[in-house]
């Protein structure tokens, strides 16, 4: 199975999970193993200043040596995007970015504009930007033409668990592009993500489908199985699809039994 | 001095970003931590000579979660 | 991940192979090994008197230790499936079968009062039947009410790679009887099986999908990983899907920017 | 529009309808009058000896003069099924029947032994029989060669409202028989009329879709619209798919703006 | 059927048709005529000043009486979209325009920053703008909230005539915004328009599903139907769906035949 | 006599069919009623002289409501 | 005096946007037609005393077919 | 004697099924062949027994691929 490259660093699993919602840190860091991943995002809030945060999500993550990715979640402009990928800079030691700049926080569709804005200022500050956007060929193409190291158009709002909405523009913005594209948000369970990567998705990013199953380590597991499946799947190049059957046993030197067609 | 310091007015003796940090007991020098004053970025190697001003908006802010 | 046990066998694999169109018994014998399969169909054919048949394939599976399932592919009659089902026991000492009885040869259906005909007679006769069936509820309950050990409807034509055409049928099946469902042709690529054990299936029997892959090894690999990925996604029970978004990152904590709505 | 022939009638709707579950029969009869459907099911039930049956179905529908086509519904072995259609040919004066043999009464699917010794059976007594089946091409290709009038394939189960489950299969039982094809059940709103006839199906038979409308009036004159508007497409011959764009205006003779490139 | 009201004109056709692409001015006539519909869109080129240009096609349908609809087909600039409605006012005296700012020619998607930009400037100038979008609840919010007299989300690329792709975001959009929704280009065939008034669109904007169709008359008129079906579906309410069966003859009264469930 | 008329049974002095349907107000020659006995149709025409015997099972059916 | 119409150059006597309609047989008054002069419209009543210069670029549109 | 071997008609000295198999050099005693004689499986320990007689139609048959 070929490796994911994004900008300049090499990846063997095409798998990112983002780490939100988990039931407690300890199914968190298992499932994260389980799954094989080795990006996870992080979020940027305020600290808490009037108690300890007991529970430092980040420590666990340095711990396990996974590439950090934060994101600019929750930002509705781009001025709020870039200034929060600049504090994640500063705060995790990483020019990454995931670049999300949402319309609004009943779709968490993203803005476009903004989206182009934002991604647009971080790429000349050197940021290595990963913008959450529309399966919308035109803006993919601005945002990989500008620059940035990959382009991730949603299967279907994020959290929604809906799958592959329209698998038709994911296969356009893949022919019109040249940088990594990776489906972001909207898969649901394993056959969304072995079907993402079937269109020749270079990797997929997801949070809820694990950390909202009934049993996230287990479909860790499962999810790093759908996703080699439906890359190497769409490596080997399938059969063609027909409307009629084609036997798969022999058809000549069946014997004959009498009145067998009586 | 007055500081709006994430969101709350808070009222401080801290001259620098570091004396303020220090004053809330943020762990500075640890990773996953970083600071802006009025919406532009204070760096690490900064925080201890930044002077602070009356009615400055700071954010003081870590990674957490996030999908 | 749960074993799948037929009549009175346990297997750890929930893929069965088909031997059929392989581009040569070389890819066959490493796409067999690869997908993890314990259980290989074969059909019977007029032994070849004028010359030898050099490729032996069954000398293959037996080296390899695999569970052999004969079919009855071909067989338009009870007659004729109840008569290859017995050679098949006699040739290969097993009285297990995978009962085909079909209609025609351009949709490969089975022919269903036939089939249920045949695998009446070979349950008395002590036959471990598998019998390859519509998606119809009311045949499959039939089927497994009168000992099948198995019910095997199809997702889609045999040959055909069409998938799973219509899942809420298997999902009815699934509900309606206790032995085993495994879904016996139409899968066509990764997805697919995923799909299939999502929904409940216990197995999936495939050949084409694999044999007439570009790269069948291949796709043996990516088909082990898809039935473990459904079936793991099957057990780990799924999140639920929801028409909006639910935002994974925090919503409380975000910092403030100036200006950032205006 | 091309008109519909069974046996040796002629319609110029190809639209069918059940009579059963209307809020109340005054609906009843504006819906089917407003459908403009030509024919009507009724079933057969037990007359009430202890008072009289105030609502007379029967009478309504012969006055507003449809032509009446009494079902088997509820019978599971061919045996009641024949006699309920010979109570049908005495009570109404018509050798035609819907042949219903069910094989329970949670999917309401066909028992397809049954139903082929009911329809055998009933075609030697003179019966003209439109027979629910499964969307299975080879009972229904049995049922069109030992002369039923008609085939008439579930699209999804009676009174679900699951629309159209497997085109596929559909369009194979168009292609394999020569008699009308009729979707009998599973239409649940207008579309899934007009996918059926753009199919190429014959007609449609519904019951539920608008009965249990919240307006069946209004639904009634819905579905008659989709399957005109279904078999005209299917007659017109519709363009042709395509991944990509095409403009439809003209793309020479735009005017030149200054900079509009840049 | 309830009217449709785009700005302060009200309409009885909720089927809006392009002019371009019919084989001939006469079939564009007659199948303009049998859809019924009262809004129809024309392009602004260069006039062709070497010869007189034969064909008026303005004429015809000045003539025949309908709301003539300028679009800005081909503009890839906000400079270029408003000069050309700027044009268009002034050659056809009508301040209406369907604003398109396509990306580019392979997929004519719109490029949604000139689209917002060049909206916002024709609304200023006072012309009443509906604008073809993506199906884009944030980008379409954005059209509606600025004053656009209707939005216009594709169902699928233009001239595709893949049909609805991602009904979900069309229902989402529906429930944002307060102006009409109007599904422009994607429609195949009849269905595909009636799939769109169910899910509670005002209208449907269509071209090559009829110009590009073997019998564009013909499918004009399937087209005039599916509209309406889908329209009054959706006013009537549709049952609900449920996956199991529910009989609609009644179940209770069914005579007894002796040895009917031996 | 005793008789199972649709399901129940029943006493009765009639002796033929058209007897026990006058004996339930049944409309006899309307269109949409069908008698069957022990299992097999009694045309309408020989209504009047089909003689009932002890034991006989009767099913009287009309056309109703249908799907 | 040299003018840059629909694309092609062209060589021309006419002074006004109206002349040159006339030259080129475009019927100025009927509906559907429209005049850019330099990326500007030129409205119907103005076409008459337009004064046209070196080097314009004039486009000539119609209403013509369109999706 | 003629039989029918898996449809073809063959001339033959064999009276048994086992000397009709080392005619035909099928290897008798090893996994994966099947005989039917007139429709009914002859079993592996009754081959050297079993009498052919004229007409007879012989099915050998083997496992072979499938699906």
């Amino acid at each position: 199975m070929s490796k994911l490259t994004i900008a300049d660093k090499e990846f063997d699993s095409r798998l990112i999970l983002g780490s939100a919602r988990f039931p407690d840190p300890d199914t968190m860091r298992r499932s994260l193993k389980v799954s094989g991943t080795e990006i996870v995002t992080v979020a940027l809030r305020r600290a808490n200043l009037d108690r300890d945060d007991s529970e430092d999500i980040l420590s666990y993550l340095d711990q396990d040596d996974y590439f950090i990715l934060p994101n600019t979640a929750g930002c509705y402009t781009a001025k709020e995007a870039v200034l929060t990928a600049q504090m994640a800079r500063e705060a995790l030691g990483t020019n990454w970015v995931k670049l999300e700049v949402i319309g609004d926080d009943e779709t968490l569709f993203p803005d476009v504009p903004e989206l182009l804005k934002a991604a647009e200022q971080l790429i000349m500050e050197d940021f290595v930007v990963l913008p959450y956007a529309n399966d919308d060929p035109i803006t993919c193409k601005k945002l990989a033409d500008m620059g940035c190291a990959a382009v991730m158009p949603l299967g279907a709002p994020i959290g929604s668990g809906m799958g592959i909405r329209n698998p038709y523009n994911l296969q356009i913005i893949r022919e019109q592009v040249e940088v990594p594209v990776i489906v972001d948000a909207g898969v649901g369970t394993a056959s969304d993500a072995a079907i993402a990567m079937e269109l020749g998705m270079d990797a997929v990013l997801m949070n809820s489908a694990i950390s909202q199953a009934k049993h996230p380590v287990k479909m860790a597991e499962a999810m790093k199985l759908a996703i080699d499946a439906g890359r190497l799947a769409y490596e080997s190049g399938r059969m063609t699809r027909r409307l009629y059957a084609k036997a798969s046993s022999p058809v000549e030197g069946k014997m004959e039994v009498t009145g067998a067609n009586e | 001095m007055k500081l709006h310091v994430n969101g709350d007015t808070v009222d401080t003796n801290a001259e620098t970003v570091q004396e303020l940090l220090r004053q809330f007991d943020v762990e500075g020098n640890g990773k996953g931590t970083a600071i802006a004053v009025n919406d532009s970025v204070v760096p690490k190697e900064n925080w201890n000579e930044y002077q602070l001003n009356e009615e400055d908006r700071i954010e003081i802010i870590r990674a957490t979660q996030g999908g």
